[in-house]
C-alpha cells in the first residue's frame, strides 16, 4: 500500500528559498541566514522521513546555506592588504535569487500568454501541393534524432559503434581544409579542439602531415617560435 | 480584379501551415504590390468583422495567418482533442531563460535555475521552441541554445525584442523594493 | 444566434484536420439539430460564393471540410514552391551519417542504413550538403563523401567536431518510439 502525501513541490532550492523567504515575510536584501536555513533543514528532513529522494542539487544549497550562516558568525577576515572585507556573505546567494524570480516572472508572464495564443485555432494540415526546391529547413534536431535512430538500429552490430569509435584522420583532414578554405590563415593551435584528448591532438596531427605531403596546405613560420599559421596552397 | 486578388490572398493564407510574410506573399502574388497587400490583408480582416465570420487573420512572428475568432475556442477545445499540451513551470522557467539569454549554454541555465535542466531540453527541442546556435569558444565548447520562430509563433510575439523587458518583469514581482540598491552589511540578527 | 451558429460552425471546418460529418458536427454543436447543420453547410458555401471568397466547402467521404476554391490551385502551387522544403527522413539519415564517418563510400552508408542510398545522395547533392572529397584508396577506387561548408554554415558549426557528440545527441533527443523498428525500404528518393 502507497500512500500519497501531498507536500508543496518546489522546483530546486531556489524555488524552495524563495517560498520560504516569502510565508515569513522577510526582506530578501537581510535574510535572516539561521532561521532560513533551520526551515530549509526541517523542509528536507520531511523529504527524508517520506523517503523521498533529495535532489544533489538541495544538498549543495543546504551546504552554501551553513557555509554563509557560519560566515556571519564570524568577524569579518582582513583580506590579503589588511583591510577588513565589507562584502556581505549573503549577497552571492541574494543575487542569485532575485535573478531567479525575475526569470521565474518572465515564465509567469510567458505561460500568461501561452493561455491567450491558445484561444486561437489555426490549421496544422501541410500543404497539399508538393514542394520541390525551395530553401532548405532542417533543425539540428531533425539530423539528430535521424542519427540517433540510426545509432539505435545499429547497436546490435559491434561493426557500427559509433560510441567508442575515435575520431579519423580523415575526418581532421577534412575538418582543416574546411577551415583553410574559408580563412585565409589558420594559427596551428586553433586545428586542436580546447577540449581535445591525446588520441584527437595525435591524429589531427597526422592529417596535417598528411595534407602537406599531398600538397593541399602550406605551413609558415614568420619569425623563430613565432606562431605557426597553415594556409591553403595555391593551386 | 481586386475581387480576385482578395480571394486569392485568402486562399493562400487558408493553405499556409505557416504565418505568411509580406515578402512571402509579394513573392507569389508577382505583380501585387506590397503596400496593395497589406491594404488588403486589412480590407480581409475587416470584412471578416464585418460578417461576424468565424475566422479572423492575425499578425504573428512576422507574418499573418487566419485563425479561428478567439472568443469561440470553447467550441474548438470540444474539437481539438490532441493539441499539444501546456508547457510546464520548469519548461517556461527554463524557456525564458533562454529567450532573454541567447545565446546560452545548459551550464549558465542551470546556474540561474538552481537545478539541472537536461530533460526540460529535450522536451523544449522536440516542441521546437530552442534550437542549437553553435558552439561557445570555452574549454568544452558547450553547445548554445537559443529561440526559435516557432517560440515567437506559440507565444504570439512579432519578434524578439516584443519580450516585456527587465523592467516591465521586475513590475510583476513581488520583491521589488529597491532592486539596485547594493545590500548592506547590516549587523546579523540571525 | 443563427449568425453565431454559422461562424462557429465556419472555425470549425477551418481548424479541423479532417473532414466533419453530421454527426461529429452535432456532438460537438450539441443543441443544434442535424437538419439545421446541413442547411447551415449550404448556406456558407453560398454565401462563400456570393462573396467571391476564396474558400469554399466540399462534401467528401461522410464529411465535409474547408478548402480553397478549385480554380486557384496554381497560386497554391506557387506558394507551396516558394516554401522551405524539410529533407525526409532517410535523406536526414543519410546527411548525419555522412557528416559524423566522414569520409564515407556510398557502399558503407547503404551498410549501414541497410537500404540504397543513390536518389537520397543526389537530392543532397543538389542541395549542396554535401560533396565528393576525392577517392578510397581500395578496389574499385569508390567515391568518398564528406559535407560542406554550406552543411556545417546552416547549422551554425566551424569545423566537423563541434557536431554534437553521441553523449550530447544522447541528452537533447527523446529516444523514439520507433528506434529499434527495421528499415523499410522506403521510396528513396529524398
Amino acid at each position: 500500500m502507497v500512500y500519497q502525501v501531498k507536500l508543496p513541490a518546489f522546483e530546486g532550492p531556489l524555488d524552495l528559498l524563495l517560498h520560504l523567504i516569502r510565508v515569513n515575510e522577510v526582506d530578501i536584501y537581510n535574510i535572516p541566514i539561521a532561521q532560513i536555513t533551520e526551515e530549509y533543514f526541517q523542509y528536507l528532513s520531511l523529504l527524508q522521513e517520506l523517503d523521498l529522494e533529495v535532489a544533489g542539487e538541495f544538498l549543495v544549497m543546504a551546504a552554501t546555506l551553513v557555509y554563509i550562516k557560519s560566515r556571519m558568525l564570524l568577524p569579518a577576515e582582513p583580506s590579503a592588504t589588511g583591510e577588513p572585507v565589507e562584502e556581505d556573505p549573503r549577497t552571492p546567494l541574494v543575487d542569485m535569487l532575485l535573478e531567479y524570480q525575475r526569470f521565474r516572472a518572465s515564465a509567469e508572464a510567458l505561460a500568461g500568454r501561452e493561455d491567450q495564443q491558445r484561444q486561437f485555432f489555426f490549421r496544422s494540415t501541410p500543404l497539399e501541393v508538393p514542394a520541390d526546391g525551395g530553401t532548405l529547413e532542417v533543425s539540428l534536431f531533425d539530423l539528430l534524432a535521424a542519427f540517433q535512430g540510426v545509432l539505435a538500429r545499429a547497436a546490435d552490430q559491434p561493426v557500427l559503434d559509433f560510441v567508442t569509435r575515435p575520431v579519423t584522420t580523415g575526418e581532421r583532414m577534412v575538418a582543416i581544409l574546411d577551415r583553410v578554405a574559408t580563412q585565409a590563415a589558420v594559427s596551428f593551435e586553433s586545428l586542436f579542439p580546447p577540449a581535445a584528448d591525446r588520441w584527437v591532438v595525435v591524429v589531427t596531427f597526422l592529417a596535417l602531415l598528411e595534407l602537406l605531403r599531398q600538397g593541399s596546405v602550406r605551413v609558415q613560420q614568420q619569425v623563430d617560435f613565432g606562431d605557426i599559421v597553415i594556409a591553403r596552397a595555391v593551386a | 480584379m481586386s475581387q480576385d486578388d482578395l480571394a486569392i490572398l485568402e486562399a493562400l493564407l487558408f493553405a499556409s501551415p505557416d504565418p505568411l510574410s509580406i515578402e512571402q506573399l509579394h513573392t507569389v502574388l508577382g505583380d501585387v504590390e506590397r503596400d496593395r497587400i497589406v491594404e488588403n490583408l486589412n480590407l480581409l480582416r475587416e470584412t471578416y468583422e464585418k460578417n461576424g465570420s468565424g475566422l479572423t487573420i492575425v499578425q504573428i512572428a512576422g507574418g499573418f495567418r487566419m485563425s479561428t475568432r478567439p472568443d469561440l475556442h470553447p467550441w474548438l477545445s470540444r474539437l481539438a482533442s490532441t493539441r499539444p499540451t501546456r508547457l510546464s513551470r520548469p519548461a517556461l522557467e527554463t524557456l525564458s531563460i533562454i529567450a532573454y539569454r541567447q545565446p546560452i549554454t545548459k551550464a549558465e541555465m542551470e546556474a540561474i535555475r538552481g537545478v539541472l535542466v537536461d530533460g526540460v531540453l529535450k522536451t523544449l527541442m522536440e516542441r521546437d521552441l530552442i534550437r542549437v546556435l553553435g558552439r561557445k569558444r570555452e574549454v568544452g565548447r558547450p553547445l548554445l541554445y537559443g529561440s526559435t520562430r516557432k517560440f515567437l509563433e506559440y507565444f504570439g510575439f512579432q519578434d524578439i525584442t516584443e519580450l516585456p523587458s527587465p523592467q516591465e518583469i521586475e513590475a510583476l514581482t513581488p520583491l521589488r523594493q529597491d532592486a539596485g540598491e547594493t545590500v548592506k552589511s547590516e549587523g546579523e540578527n540571525s
